[in-house]
């Protein structure tokens, strides 16, 4: 395997991670700094994704796309704020798992309803598809460029929400005790219901980017529900900068895992059977990273500690 | 407190009652449907151990509940292949004696719950969730790509395995052997609930601290409850693999884990026939809206929405009129 | 007229009532005691008044009718509360619990810590790791950095050194004559209420059983009332 | 004079470059009520929890009836002797008063192992719990909630619960916080009986509580003891006045 | 006419991820079904929401409660291994629209079970067949790793003549292909092989088309196919899919298919709505002489697959998979709608290897 190919993988997995974090970033918000459980958060994801390939269908323009599913998806997550949420903020955490499960039935089979069975059409704009040749010969699609420098910069605003304004230590303050903010007069209802939309809007956001280079269908939220909460967990609750490492962290086994751990098993393995216990182990790479992680730091990397 | 009483045994009733209706009927296929609620509800009451007395929200429960059906698959399957099992130097006949298979089945979900459950319980809350989540999670992908049991195809058994004195293939007989088992089950949840184990465990998960400052250790009254929980929900799982005849990857699946979780939250966590009652409402609306139309899971999802925000404390909290024990 | 007004206020935790009949004045500038023994509702009082537990009756503050509002908005008019248990956002560093919820006025960041100079050493400390007293010098530091009109103290002084508790009297003191806050204070140590109070209402069983000035409270109400 | 039943010697623990507990060396004799007061922030919980086993110092031990206990996790310490109330309390909130104190009977056997009878009607544990919750006078309330209980019945399940682990020592976190006037005397009196049943390390603001009880007293600063003295010594000793007291005390 | 009704079963995805194939399996079905005019063929119709346990149940419940005479309708291969043993070992006769394990073709083989479709490898070997006369000497092949993509690869290679620059199984679900990309492009393969349904296919081709490598593709028409090919878009022209049907297939039943497909539900067919399709109608015409009262005849009849199927000629092997004519398409753009277009035949009259192993 040439070095070339070694950097590029390198490249590849950090920015599968630099992705991973745009997924995770809506998520981070309301389930890391908020405390929220919202499994729902995939759907949210899935909305932003259909509200693009609906707008880029008619308009043909993929920044009115993508204006529409942060408008769509924001929308839907003020409704499910304030109808669903808002009712759970005091209940147990299991609650809300119940509610936000239904929630994505409710979203999926909309969606379908609305927008049918198979898969809609979103594909990247002309601007930014096909590929840039980087220093050293390397050729990157541009798109992918384009993705990781608004997830790198939904990272350092998020960041500076969360820790410098005054809006982010309320909201920190509100997930300790929102009884008690709320009697210093911080209007803690409606700022959670601006928080929702913003997560929901990244969500819409990250739906539509990633939608672009992948499938835009119902379920598609799914898979990227779980790795967000993989990544935001192994990163410790409630630490953007940890979210961050986190995402690249899965990223590079991810995508690492992948490409060597097959490569491995041949050296002492036949191919056949390196090839398949390689995939094998490499597909459960990402679990096994999370288990490590939290048994060595059982509050994640960037966790408050108990 | 009566109330509830008065709903657990009206659900005792209806499970003996409506398997009997459906025998004289002649309509096999309830029978089958309410062995898949009372499987599924033993599995729940498994889980609830942990998670309502103890306050380990696992989703990785479907491990165990899949190891269960694996139990069963591979054991079956090397019986009706005539082919022995080699485990190492080790080899061993397969069985279709259902006794066997289900006390390989608890062992070995058992042993699985000890590792699972010593590496997870050094983190607690949603990092608890998301660790049991990775090791649910681990089989299933082991189970989706390890070719000799079906891989992702799963595995057929064509008869169903035997119970001495039972003929298994009969719907009711298979029925009222499972019922036992829930029955069982509770019993042993009952008496777990009030005894001594049970008030450390409850304490443990409600002020950890006190409890280890009385001189008791916490985590290994937690542990001790996590293999029982999974020796539990192990055993269901091989029963729910001899309902099926067959076992697949999707028996490890964090949907499956979810399920388990639904059925006690919409039953009511905590309360010894939550599980129960949830597990058979989900069953029974699965059954009665499926036909409705192309988009049923809208209505299931609308109906769970509707017992969350209108019914704290789950459908016996509804019934009982009395507020979850815990909030 | 009085700035904050109850009259025959009730309330209920669940089905459970606690509060039967509580009426009570703060004026403008004036610090008023409420004294009561163990579980007889003085918190419950305090909780109604800060809306964070429904109350029927006559609730107003500054003339506006306060059963209306939701509790941010009772606040925002001048309610600043020191809460039983102090209540600290325990993620968030000392600052972060000072500046929360801080609304311009006199009291501001240095006023606070020239009160509580331990807070300015502790500055970027998590509130959750905090001594038990220095938690409660958080607790009033942030409600004095909402500036309110109407300050209220329930237990404020409680885990805190006699030294810290001297302080703590006296700046209550000092708020008073020379910013006119109204002040309702909730204390076990009648003693250091009489210094500063200049009127007292004593609740028993959730009602109010005796109001008066400070120096009209006899050793024999005192006996009757909170078991001195 | 008979061996101190519990002693530290030289503990230090520094969160950073703070010093939370510095060089601490002191002992609990048999029969008496040894207060350690100062500061908000001195170092007397952080104390405590070291002495318990709930933190770790970074150096120092500690000694119980003549034994190296610093090595034990916080449970082996309680079962060897060493009783903790906290300064707030860590009930069991959905269970009775009943089965609270039955905790604490089971903690005093050792063994949770055992699935099937039920706890409150096993007859040790019941009789022990009742006696404790008896003697803090809270038997009428045993059937009760911990949740529905007030606070000052709160901090009397607590001591009942320590009393259900007949321990050598009794370690007290403000056990007086929250109490009202009434309530404090009524605890105070009964903390007076109890040092004859078992020595009590008892961290407290409330000077009167300390200086009606304390046979001896040590005072903390900065995590460092600057005196250790009679009551009487204590009143008078001028840098206590000036870093706790005050002048007027 | 005389031999009586038929109660058909059929249990197919209908809801969540793969709800398309099901829906238009169904819909072929019904639509050939409504074409007889006969009113004596009864349909029910179940989800299965692509769970295997809830097959199993609604099979029990279609052979207990409903006692259908024939099962039909499911689209995944796990699925089909969990309910076809047992519903065929209960005298039921099963016909597959769909799906085509090995396991069911080889020594599993049932007297009761005809696959309409194809056994899973057929396509997969065709397309190894296309990548030889394509003059493809290099071929890099990649598939997710479980049993289907284990068996898509082992197709391709027994009919692909070329050497292997890669063999990559990539996770079951994997939405990035970034990694497997930059492989193919540092292979120095000549070809792309790849097997990825559903989603993963989609993701892939249009990431392989973002970033520049322009090695050809190959692969089977599972990706290529009516309803998700609108979903790929411009990233799939060009690329060669195999198929053992096309909607430009020549032959009268075809296009009357496609016509009266497209008049009914508004959309154009699908693969799966022509395997739908097929199977109605090779039941329809056994019914003409034989009815499921005597099994034995009636299996005789589907054996001898007396109908006009879309895909023009259809003949039974001996393990009652078809021998058919898979033909190489080429993705193309029509009046702005994606479809494909026939552009020679990969495989002809092709079986499978498992027949030799079924002793039926
Ligand atoms: N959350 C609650 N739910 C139910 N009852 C409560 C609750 N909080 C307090 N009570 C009851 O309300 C009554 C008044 O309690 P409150 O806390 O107002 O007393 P208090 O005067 O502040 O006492 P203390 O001096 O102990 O703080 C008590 O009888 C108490 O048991
Ligand atoms: N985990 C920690 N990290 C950093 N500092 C800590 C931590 N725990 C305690 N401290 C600091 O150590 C000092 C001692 O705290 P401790 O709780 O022992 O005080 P205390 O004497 O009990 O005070 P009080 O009377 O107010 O309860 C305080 O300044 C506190 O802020
Ligand atoms: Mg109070
Ligand atoms: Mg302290």
């Amino acid at each position: 395997m040439s070095a070339i190919l070694i950097i590029e993988q390198v490249l590849n997995g950090l920015q599968f991670g630099v992705m991973l974090f745009l997924m995770a970033a809506g998520l981070t918000l309301i389930f890391g700094v908020m405390g929220l459980i919202n499994l729902a958060h995939g759907s949210l994801y899935m909305v932003g994704a259909f509200a693009a390939a609906a707008v880029a269908g008619v308009t043909g323009s993929f920044v009115l796309a993508l204006a529409a599913a942060m408008g769509a998806a924001a929308i839907a997550g003020v409704l499910v704020e304030t109808l669903v949420i808002r009712r759970l903020y005091r209940a147990d955490h299991l609650d809300q798992v119940l509610a936000t499960f239904a929630l994505i039935l409710i979203f999926s089979e909309g969606t379908r309803w609305a927008f049918g069975s198979f898969p809609l059409f979103l594909d990247t704009p002309s601007w930014a598809s096909g590929p840039v040749t980087l220093p050293g010969g390397i050729e990157y699609p541009k798109y992918r460029l384009m993705l990781i420098g608004v997830g790198l910069a939904v990272a350092a605003g998020l960041g500076l929400l969360i820790t410098r304004t005054r809006i982010g230590i309320q909201i920190r303050a509100g997930e300790n005790d929102r009884e008690m903010i709320a009697a210093l007069g911080v209007d803690i209802s409606r700022l959670y219901t601006l928080v929702f939309a913003l997560g929901a809007a990244l969500a819409g956001l990250a739906g539509a980017l990633v939608g672009a280079i992948q499938s835009v269908q119902v379920g598609m939220g799914e898979p990227v529900l779980i790795l967000a909460f993989v990544v935001i967990v192994i990163g410790g609750i409630g630490s953007i900068k940890g979210a961050l490492i986190g995402a690249i962290l899965v990223g590079l086994t991810d995508t690492l895992g992948g490409i060597f751990l097959p490569e491995v098993f041949k050296l002492f393995m036949a191919p056949a059977g390196a090839t398949a216990t390689g995939s094998a182990l490499a597909s459960m790479a990402i679990y096994i990273l999370m288990g490590a992680v939290l048994i060595w730091r059982p509050t994640g990397l960037f966790g408050a500690r108990p | 407190m009566i109330r509830e009483t008065w709903l657990n045994a009206a659900t005792l009733t209806l499970l003996v009652a409506v398997p009997a209706w459906a025998l004289v009927v002649d309509e096999p296929f309830t029978i089958t449907l309410a062995t898949r609620a009372v499987i599924f509800a033993i599995a729940a009451v498994g889980l609830n151990i942990a998670l309502g007395l103890g306050g380990l929200v696992s989703l990785g429960h479907a491990a165990f509940f899949g190891i269960g059906g694996y139990a069963m698959g591979i054991l079956a399957h090397h019986a009706q292949t005539y082919v022995p099992l080699e485990i190492g130097p080790l080899t061993l006949a397969g069985t279709k004696s259902m006794p066997v298979i289900w006390l390989t089945a608890m062992v070995t979900s058992g042993l699985a719950a000890l590792l699972i459950g010593m590496l997870s319980l050094r983190t607690a809350g949603v990092y608890f969730i998301m660790i049991t989540l990775a090791f649910g999670q681990m089989f299933y992908f082991f189970a989706i790509s390890w070719p000799a049991y079906g891989g992702e195809d799963g595995l057929s058994i064509y008869v169903r395995n035997g119970f001495p004195g039972l003929n298994t293939l009969v719907p009711i007989q298979f029925y009222g052997l499972c019922l036992g088992v829930l029955l069982l089950v509770l019993g042993g949840m009952f008496l777990l609930a009030r005894s001594p184990f049970g008030l450390a465990l409850n304490a443990a998960r409600q002020a950890p601290g006190r409890v280890e400052t009385v001189g008791l250790n916490g985590q290994r009254v937690k542990l001790v409850a996590f293999v029982i929980s999974g020796v539990i929900t192990g055993l269901a799982g091989a029963l729910f693999a001899d309902l099926n005849r067959f076992v697949a990857p999707t028996m490890f699946s964090w949907q499956m884990s979810g399920e388990l979780i639904i059925f006690i939250i919409l039953g009511g966590t905590a309360r010894l026939f939550g599980p129960v009652i949830g597990a058979c409402v989900f069953v029974l609306l699965e059954h009665l809206l499926g036909g409705l139309s192309e988009f049923w899971l809208v209505y299931l999802g609308a109906l769970l929405l509707i017992v969350v925000l209108f019914a704290r404390g789950g459908i016996v909290g509804l019934l009982s009129g009395r507020r979850a024990v815990h909030d | 007229m009085s700035l904050l007004s109850l009259r025959n206020v009730t309330a209920f935790y669940g089905p459970a009532q606690a509060l039967f009949d509580v009426s009570l004045d703060v004026a403008q500038g004036e610090v008023v005691a409420l004294m009561g023994r163990n579980g007889m509702g003085k918190t419950t009082t305090v909780k109604a008044i800060c809306r964070m537990l429904p109350a029927r009756g006559a609730l107003t503050f500054d003339g506006q009718d306060l059963t209306r509002l939701p509790s941010h908005r009772a606040a925002r008019l001048g309610i600043g509360l020191v809460p039983e248990g102090r209540r600290c956002f325990a993620n968030l560093t000392v600052t972060e619990n000072l500046i929360a919820a801080a609304r311009p006025g006199p009291w501001d960041m240095d006023t606070v810590t020239a009160l509580f100079p331990r807070l300015a050493e502790r500055r970027t400390q998590t509130a959750g790791t905090l001594s038990g007293g220095e938690q409660q010098m958080v607790a009033i530091g942030r409600a004095l950095m909402t500036n309110p009109r109407l300050l209220i103290l329930d237990e404020a002084t409680e885990g805190l050194a006699p030294l810290i508790r001297d302080e703590i009297w006296q700046a209550i003191a000092r708020i008073k004559t020379e910013t006119g806050t109204a002040i309702l204070v909730i204390d076990k140590s009648p003693a250091e209420l009489a210094r500063v109070a200049d009127r007292a209402v004593i609740l028993a069983r959730g009602e109010t059983v005796w109001t008066g000035a400070m120096d009209a409270l006899t050793p024999e109400v005192s006996a009757r009332f909170i078991g001195l | 004079m008979t061996d101190p039943v519990l002693r530290t010697r030289g503990l230090h623990k520094s969160f950073g470059a703070l010093v939370a507990t510095d060089d601490v060396t002191l002992d609990v004799r048999a029969g008496e009520i040894h207060a350690v007061i100062g500061p908000n922030g001195a170092g007397k919980s952080t104390l405590i929890a070291q002495i318990c086993g709930t933190l770790a110092p970074d150096r120092g031990t500690v000694t119980l009836d003549g034994e190296d206990v610093t090595a034990l996790p916080a449970r082996d310490r309680a079962r060897k002797g060493l009783a903790r109330t906290f300064q707030v309390s860590a009930l069991a909130m959905e269970d009775t008063v009943l089965q609270n104190a039955v905790l604490g009977a089971l903690g005093a056997r050792g063994r949770p192992w055992s699935f099937l009878r039920a706890a409150t009607r096993d007859r040790n544990l019941r009789d022990t719990a009742e006696a404790a919750l008896h003697r803090v006078g809270l038997i009428d309330h045993a059937a009760t909630h911990a949740a529905e209980l007030s606070h000052g019945q709160r901090r009397q399940l607590e001591v009942a619960i320590a009393l259900t682990l007949a321990p050598k020592v009794f370690l007290m976190d403000e056990p007086m916080a929250g109490l009202g006037a009434d309530g404090s005397k009524q605890m105070t009196s009964f903390l007076d009986g109890l040092r004859t049943e078992a020595p009590i390390l008892l961290v407290e603001h409330d000077m009167d509580a300390v200086f009606a009880l304390a046979d001896r007293i040590s005072v903390l600063v900065s995590g460092r003891v600057i005196a250790t003295g009679t009551t009487a010594e204590i009143r008078s000793n001028r840098d206590v006045r000036t870093a706790y007291l005050g002048e007027d005390a | 006419d005389g031999h009586g009704g038929v109660k058909v079963g059929m249990i197919t995805t209908l809801s969540g991820g793969g709800a398309g194939l099901g829906i238009d399996v169904r819909d072929g079905f019904l639509l050939a079904v409504a074409q007889s005019g006969r009113d004596d063929i009864e349909v029910v119709v179940e989800d299965d929401q692509r769970k295997p346990d809830v097959a199993v149940q609604l099979a029990d419940k279609m052979i207990r409660a409903e006692k259908v005479d024939v099962m039909t309708g499911i689209i995944f291969s796990n699925l089909a291994m969990a309910v076809v043993p047992s519903a065929t070992a209960q005298g039921k006769i099963y016909l597959s629209p769909n799906a085509g394990p090995s396991a069911l073709a080889g020594r599993g083989c049932h007297e009761n079970y005809f696959n309409v479709a194809w056994q899973n490898d057929n396509l997969h070997e065709a397309a190894g067949a296309y990548a030889n006369t394509a003059g493809y000497a290099n071929s890099f092949i990649l598939a997710p790793n479980y049993p289907a993509g284990q068996d898509a690869l082992t197709g391709y290679k027994r009919m692909f003549e070329g050497d292997l620059a890669g063999e990559v199984f990539t996770d079951l679900g994997q939405t990035d292909y970034a990694a497997e990309i930059a492989q193919i492009r540092a292979s120095g393969a000549d070809s792309v092989f790849f097997f990825l349904p559903g989603g993963m296919g989609i993701s892939f081709l249009k990431q392989y088309a973002d970033s520049g490598v322009d090695i050809p593709v190959v692969g089977p028409a599972f990706s290529f196919d009516q309803g998700i090919l609108q979903a790929v878009g411009e990233a799939a022209v060009g690329v060669v899919n195999t198929s053992q049907w096309s909607k430009d297939l020549d032959n009268p039943t075809n296009a009357a298919f496609v016509e009266s497909f497209q008049a009914e539900y508004g959309r154009l067919p699908s693969l799966y709505a022509s395997q739908g399709f097929d199977t109605a109608n090779l039941l329809i015409s056994a019914l003409e002489t034989a009815g499921p009262d005597d099994l034995e005849a009636f299996r005789a009849a589907l054996k001898a697959a007396d109908f006009d199927s879309t895909r023009g000629d259809f003949a039974f092997g001996s393990n009652q998979h078809p021998i058919q004519d898979i033909y190489a398409r080429e993705v193309i753009v029509e009046d702005g709608v994606f479809t494909n277009k026939v552009i020679g035949l990969a495989l002809e009259d092709h079986g499978d290897v498992y027949a030799a192993e079924c002793r039926l």
